[in-house]
């Protein structure tokens, strides 16, 4: 009996379909860029049943971006987005690299799903909400976070403005409207719901975007999203992002049926499948599922197929449970040679402005990292003060804290 | 001033906070239409329309999580959890999240959200229309942990709660709602003539973190809170020991003052409470006073509380401490 | 703007369609039972769309049992869930009326839904394990239970085989595989999951069987069930019975679609949605989920479509918050006298027969009531031991319980 | 006997009754094919196959509610919670139901199962990879809770609690699992060495209701549990006050004749506990042992334990109690 296949007796126990050790290999995708129209903004969730199952698609395979859904960027807004992929993978490198010396205690990448958030994010208006996981932090250069400032965050030194109280790559970032990343998978996606009916309620015309894991999709939080943002039509983009592992994971143990988009219809809320590593589609998709949310018709839900490129976490070491060089088989490619490709091959960019795009981007971070680490760092402190653990439990400090503070100046380790 | 039963004092508070605060909405299991399964939301969605008062999807978790979402998003959601047993499916939301994001997120985000539920025991409601878990949530920083116990303090606490800016877990003793309980399951009465009963329509706070001096004396201090406000009083009374007797209020944080003033002064000390004795809130009252109080103790501090099995159904009556248990209790405090 | 309308602005919150004071009236049924087939027993999910879209019916509008899914049950048996039908009717009268009198603290009726756990269980065999709501007791006259055994547990009094510890209709039966109901809801529906696949693990040819509110199906609960049944393909038959109420909630509040069949589709679960009040019906898919799960294929779904006649519990009082007529115009009508009249309709039962029957049952409940009451009940004792409290909360009474059972016992009340 | 972490020890535990007993399973988050997030289960799904040791969806309470139903059901699954900070979604599974079925079915279903999770601090795990929970599961009847120390102790009551028929919540110090911790970050041991890292390879069972005595002295009782047993032995020693350490080991239910014993020679107490001090453990603990002990006690008990805030990242070791501040609350029993 070969792995992935059934094990009738006693128990069907899915595996994954590759293991370290055996060769990897993917189907080869059935989908095309001009497969799929544009639904109208008010359809109902079953006339997306085409758009679940299938996937939506601009850049075809040679890089050409074709169909009703390109959505005819500007060459600036193509270059601005291939600018932040590139400054979110650079980024994450450099991150990388600093938590094996001991300056962070821990680090999560994005690579190979960078287009993600940033695609999704410029198609959005600026007063629009973002409910981030721990993969999609390439949201803040878009909404104008400055770097420096993410980066002490993740090093908790004394500028980090969560005061060193989270791990790293929990980002909060009010100003540009990204919601504080918390570690218990899957809580932002039905909390996300109460933002969005927040800003109804106000009579505000702003959006609310989330995200949550193949793996994750089986908390109860996800179900809880789906349910409220029907029944209350909330302005709300609901994105599962299906990067095939939750750790070790597959998703075939996430669910039972190999698609996750699908799983909004029977909620009534409008489904699609997205190319997740194509900048184009991704904008394209969340353009419309922002336009139906503004009209007032409520949610769409969103699988984001693609795939997890790296590890986990830098506490992770992906060799032990798949063949370490999947990814390259992956059918989507990588996100930033797809816009890349696509670029140089309407003549509107050369490898060499990429090079030199990469080398700036190189400065800018290693720039912000040294301007960073000048306000500390893990393995070398300073830290936020021990005074930050008291402060902000309550909106004032209640007597008890209070005891309990005065009682650590005491002790202090230093 | 107008008589008020609980059901009456709790619906009074949200309507004058719906009335005050554009912010505030309520949202709950059967709490719109119908007006909640113990009618504290009657009358509230035809008064202030559908989007302000409204019922949910039967999942607390959900409840939970959208009020979140809310409250980081300026609102200021009042939600109903139908039974305090209820309220687990919640609770990952509540604990890991509502009473953290503020700190979190380095203060930028906060929560201004009141969780209000029914709970404790007497009303036939074996294993999970019962229970009492205050306990479960006084360990968690971050939230306020509130217990009423009658018609005037509902209604200042729960007005209060809902202007906090820090999450509040809101119990309502629901044996109390029509009348206070004695611990005579065969004489019941109501709120009628009762003095704590006379509640102001108009707004009032009462504040959070106070206790209340239900009852004076001299030989030893019963702290109770919920329905076990009013068994104890009637021990108290019955013991012919002269106690005074604190209705905690607010469990998190608690009256250190209050406390410590009548221990001084007694020597004594007698906690009761619904919820089972193990890790029940009582064991922390009791340990802070041993520890701020030690050298003022006469006796060891003694608890009455639920026993630590299962909430019964048919023999609630041997499972809620009643009045000969505490006076038990009291008088065993009076010994050596 | 009338009711179940839509108002936008400021937030969308759905109503029931008619609500005390208006008058009542459903959709005429566009569903005929030679509509549909029956599919494979290794269907596809998705073969099962038009299943879950329509709904399946044996008994057509003039009593007359059609087409594929009509079950061919011999009389005997026909007769048999007839009588189950009316003696849980009947034993639900009396227990209500008992409850009035403060002999019960609490009633729950199925009226109305009579035929859903009795025409289930009936299409099961003995071995399958049953895992019950408060609306599925009837399940166990099928399964043999003793009348005066369940009445005996609603009066909470010595012979209750609970021991007073739940509320009434908290029923335990195990020797008929009938697992002890909980209160807090859609608790049971991820826990039968485990059931099954226990059974599957130990190699038994055992099905389980599950219910869930259409309420409850928004708890987390649901779509653990749905998902963990789906990926282990665990031999359950997962139901939600959609009665339209949840206490005094409307299902447009529990889903933003109309349809709670269609659920189970995307977790590649066959769905199909079911005449709740057509016994044939019932039994029929019943059995082929059944025959499905014996055959190692997995779940079925089931949104059994009925309508609660009663009022939710004791407790309750429907007329503050619908029509209190309203169940008279459901299209599906009252599941006893539809087999009544099909069996009337075929010449296989008069009139007079179900008089008698009615009689005997009713004979049968009080002689049974009578027996019951001999051993206590609420309002008057006896009552189990207060020492029932400490026994059985552990395998062992740990000694904190016994300090403090031998502490109640000098202040028991009596 | 073999030296062995408690990584291994576990592994170990889970390897002996894998083989013993047919009716036990593992399933859990990332525990099949990879071996768990702390290897726990490595070689386990290889050894046994794919339908004893498996993988699940991420959704603890899918997890505890399949527990059950297997439970109920005849089996005996063992199941990992990724983080203890990830219990809470399966919290209204654990505390309403598995808790309560054995009692509220007349005992005719009962849940013989085991829930093993790594829990506290010490690992800059910030938030949520750094809770010890166990005081919001000691307030749950029907439950037991163990919270192993050392790899010796974990096999034996991981078999103990595996082979209960109640349901166990077993927390396992992650800061340990490679080594005892003892206070100082800067310098952290294996387990090389250690005389409690001898472990025998077979079956062996620790009681479950028993303490342990880790240190043997005359003036102090010092109670802990998981890595606080191993930075209270370092803060005693560096006293020089000569205590009793008890390692707890069972919470629900404990070991009162240890406890009494104790107390009743030293006359006076400390309880060091990682999670916040309101609610945590130690107030049952404390509560208990003076109404039990209060003509013993010299001076007020005290507690050591994480402070009343959510646990953080870059300062966990302010938050974590140190040695110098369980030294310092040692030294204050000895005053007067
Ligand atoms: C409630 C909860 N359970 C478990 C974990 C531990 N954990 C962190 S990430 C992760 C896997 C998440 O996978 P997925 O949702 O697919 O997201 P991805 O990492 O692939 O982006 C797990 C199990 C957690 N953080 N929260
Ligand atoms: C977790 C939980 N929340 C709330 C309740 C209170 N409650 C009991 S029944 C009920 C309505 C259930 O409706 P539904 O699921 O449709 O089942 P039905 O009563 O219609 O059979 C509610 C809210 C409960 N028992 N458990
Ligand atoms: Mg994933
Ligand atoms: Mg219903």
């Amino acid at each position: 009996m070969s792995r992935g296949e059934e094990e009738q007796i006693p128990l069907y126990i899915p595996d994954a379909p590759h293991r370290p050790g055996d060769s990897s290999s993917f189907e080869p995708w059935k989908w095309h860029p001009e497969d799929l129209k544009k639904p109208k903004f008010d359809c109902d969730a079953n006339e997306t049943y085409e758009h679940a199952v299938g996937l939506v698609r601009v850049l075809d395979d040679n890089g050409e971006a074709l169909g009703e859904w390109n959505p005819n960027l500007t060459l600036e807004e193509l270059k601005l987005g291939l600018e932040h992929m590139v400054r979110l993978r650079i980024f994450d490198d450099r991150m990388m690299k600093m938590q094996r010396t001991g300056k962070l205690s821990f680090y999560m990448q994005s690579f190979g799903e960078e287009g993600i958030a940033i695609a999704q994010t410029m198609a959005l208006n600026n007063e629009d909400w973002i409910f981030p996981t721990y993969r999609q932090p390439g949201a803040q250069f878009v909404r104008g976070r400055d770097m420096v400032s993410m980066i002490c965050h993740c090093i908790g030194n004394i500028e980090d403005n969560v005061k060193g109280r989270q791990m790293p790559v929990h980002y909060t970032y009010k100003k540009g409207r990204f919601i504080s990343i918390s570690s218990p998978v899957g809580t932002q996606f039905s909390q996300a719901v109460g933002v969005a009916l927040a800003s109804k309620y106000k009579n505000l015309n702003e959006v609310t975007i989330t995200w949550i894991g193949d793996g994750a999709s089986a908390e109860g939080d996800y179900h809880y999203g789906l349910n409220f943002a029907s029944v209350f039509k909330a302005p709300i983009i609901l994105n599962v992002v299906n990067n095939h592992w939750a750790i070790s994971t597959h998703y075939n143990i996430a669910s039972g049926s190999n698609n996750f988009a699908t799983r909004g219809l029977a909620y009534g809320i409008p489904c699609f499948r997205v190319d997740g590593n194509d900048f184009l589609a991704l904008y394209s998709v969340t353009k419309w599922a922002r336009e139906r949310a503004k009209m007032g018709f409520g949610a769409t839900h969103i699988e984001i197929l693609t795939y997890r490129a790296g590890a986990h976490s830098s506490s992770d070491d992906p060799s032990r449970y798949r063949p370490s060089n999947e990814h390259e088989y992956w059918p989507g490619g990588d996100p930033i040679l797809r816009l890349k490709e696509h670029l140089i091959k309407n003549s509107q960019w050369t490898e060499k402005e990429q090079e030199e795009l990469e080398e700036k981007i190189d400065e800018e971070v290693i720039t912000a990292y040294k301007e960073a680490v000048k306000y500390g760092d893990l393995a070398n402190g300073p830290y936020p003060s021990s005074d930050t653990i008291f402060t902000e439990v309550y909106e004032s400090v209640p007597w008890h804290l209070q005891e309990q503070w005065d009682e650590m100046k005491k002790w202090s380790v230093e | 001033m107008v008589e008020m039963n609980m059901v009456q004092s709790v619906n009074s508070a949200l309507d004058n906070m719906l009335d005050k605060d554009q912010d505030v909405l309520l949202f709950g299991e059967d709490i719109g239409y119908f007006g909640g399964v113990f009618r504290t939301s009657d009358g509230l969605q035809e008064k202030f329309g559908k989007h302000r008062v409204f019922d949910t999807p039967l999942s607390e978790g959900g409840i939970a999580a959208t009020a979140f979402g809310m409250g980081i998003n300026g609102l200021r959601p009042v939600v109903e959890i139908q039974f305090a047993d209820y309220i687990f499916p919640a609770y990952d939301q509540i604990v890991n999240e509502i009473a953290k994001v503020r700190h979190r997120s380095g203060g930028e985000f906060w929560c201004p959200i009141t969780i209000r539920t029914p709970a404790g025991g007497g009303i036939r409601g074996g294993h999970h229309h019962s229970q009492s878990p205050e306990s479960q949530f006084t360990h968690t920083p971050g939230l306020k942990v509130v217990y009423c116990s009658t018609p005037y303090n509902s209604k200042g606490l729960l007005i209060s709660s809902i202007e906090s800016n820090d999450p509040v877990i809101f119990f309502e003793p629901k044996r109390c709602y029509r009348g206070p309980f004695y611990g005579d399951p065969h004489n019941v009465p109501t709120w009628k003539n009762h003095s704590e009963a006379e509640v102001p329509e108009e707004y009032y706070k009462i504040p959070l973190g106070q206790g209340r001096l239900a009852l004076e004396g001299d030989n030893c201090t019963v702290i109770a809170w919920g329905t076990m406000v009013h068994v104890s009083e009637r021990a108290i009374i019955e013991s012919g020991i002269s106690c005074d007797l604190i209705d905690l209020q607010t469990l998190l944080p608690w009256d250190k003052d209050i406390i410590i003033k009548s221990v001084r002064k007694t020597g004594r000390c007698v906690i009761v409470h619904e919820a089972p004795k193990t890790s029940g809130f009582g064991s922390e009252l009791s340990a802070s006073i041993q520890e701020l109080c030690f050298y003022n103790l006469e006796s060891p501090i003694q608890r009455v509380a639920g026993w630590d099995t299962p909430f019964p159904h048919t023999t609630e009556w041997d499972y809620m401490p009643s009045t000969s248990r505490i006076i038990g209790a009291i008088k065993k405090t009076q010994e050596d």
